[in-house]
């Protein structure tokens, strides 16, 4: 798993690639709190769209972070727009627990106004 | 109809969440020899991704000293997977099954884990006891190969 | 010194060629987690490959109803892996691992596998009795990773 | 494991990808054996150079095509430009192995004759 993280604006884009289980999710988590902490930005943007693997560690990391960032009043969001062949089982997962009830859907980081 | 086991392989490995990977490689490297389709594997390599961790997190609470078994079996055209932990069991199984139910929100966990394993394979089964532990076993049939 | 073993694996897998390529999937998979180089991994991958194609010929003669056991242990910076049959065992080991001695020359064996392995790894041990059958031992040391 | 079979006068090229091992080698000395008796070439060489991996059960297949094809007059070759980092791997195993002292290695198709 590597994470890539970007600041535009309020925005935090969040860029994980390669593997995501539980392995690697806790690291994951720590990382990224702190960064949200550090910067105050008010939105993230979670991109899944270069994972190469994810299981319902994914599901834990996203709804942790949405309800981090809804408690200082801010958005999540997450791209849809993957084209590798794995992305759709990533999104396959994610709408069977109901992810999407929480965190915005966006085809790309313009919707995200920025 | 019965149908001949075409290759197996029995791994024991410590309870450590490096395994993780390498029991989905295990898994998926058994499919490989039957040649399903990539979507195919990646439903097998998380339903087996699930069973593992639940092992580790809850069977065994991290305690990296404790052993779990994964037994793949190969048939015609499909897979099962047994994990089996000897960790504290599961003491009403319906209910651990149930969607969104988890005894360990603090950890993150989405209560999703054995949803998942069931909608991405075609069979589940779940034996446990209490103090003695749980095993899970996964049949995953590769419909690509248009056998059986 | 002595190390503290960090992971390990023990797989057992019927006597069948397909398995050559499972067995070198799951040394090189858990020598990953250390991060070795490539050349060390296909060094490892080799001598494994090397042993197991043994049982299967030599030691049960291609009987896919047997049993192969491997083990592999995981130090700060080596890997053993272990490759025992039930076999036929070796009489004269010290004459078997002689480069181009081969009891099979009909199958275009080269009698070169025990050499391979040898000079693959760090360390080789066989250990074998006829009719009881025969455990190598292969340690890979990974220079790369400096420490120790 | 997969064999690729080019004839080129009185030279048979014989193109080996993937894993050769002894799993597969057994295919793999029948059908080059059948094609040699078939087109009753002269010449053979070897194409290694896109292994993924090969163990002892590769030297079984070259020495057991030498013989084969010294039996009828001809010279077995080995291309011995691969440009992957694996096929240095497979020149240690080859050159341990004292292939070499019966098969001509060649760099290019060029030095075989045609
Ligand atoms: N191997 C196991 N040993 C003990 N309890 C388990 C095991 N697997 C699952 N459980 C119990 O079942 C519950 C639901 O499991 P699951 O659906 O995988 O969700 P999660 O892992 O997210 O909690 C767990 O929270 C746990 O209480
Ligand atoms: N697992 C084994 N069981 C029985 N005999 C073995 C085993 N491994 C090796 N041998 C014996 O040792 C000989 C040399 O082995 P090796 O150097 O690997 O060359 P090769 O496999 O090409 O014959 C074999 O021909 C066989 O007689």
């Amino acid at each position: 798993m590597e994470l890539e993280m970007k600041r535009k604006g309020n925005l935090l884009i969040l860029k994980v690639t390669g593997e995501l289980d539980h392995h690697c999710a806790d690291e994951l988590r720590r990382r990224i709190d702190r960064e949200i902490l550090r910067t105050l930005v008010k939105d993230v943007v979670f991109d899944f769209t270069e994972l190469t693997f994810m299981d319902s560690a994914g599901i834990g990391v996203l709804m942790g972070r949405y309800r981090t960032v809804s408690h200082l009043g801010g958005t999540t969001w997450f791209l849809t727009e993957g084209k590798t062949s794995y992305f759709k089982h990533v999104m396959k997962i994610l709408e069977m627990a109901g992810v999407f009830n929480y965190i915005h859907k966006c085809k790309s980081l313009k919707e995200c106004g920025v | 109809m019965t149908m001949d086991r075409k290759n197996y392989m029995r791994v024991v490995f410590p309870a450590k969440s490096e395994n993780e990977s390498l029991a989905r490689i295990l898994a998926s490297s058994m499919a490989a020899q039957l040649d399903p389709t990539l979507e195919e594997i990646s439903d097998l390599r998380t339903a087996v991704s699930e069973a593992v961790t639940n092992c580790i997190i809850h069977g065994y609470k991290e305690d990296s000293s404790k052993e779990i078994e994964m037994i793949c079996e190969l048939y015609d055209n499909y897979i099962v997977v047994t994990v089996a932990d000897q960790g504290c069991g599961i003491a009403d199984v319906q209910l651990a099954r149930k969607p969104l139910y988890t005894t360990d929100p603090e950890n993150e966990r989405s209560g999703m884990g054995f949803t998942i394993m069931e909608s991405f394979s075609d069979e589940l089964d779940v034996e446990s006891a209490v103090n003695k532990g749980t095993k899970v076993r996964i049949k995953k049939i590769f419909h690509s190969l248009g056998k059986g």
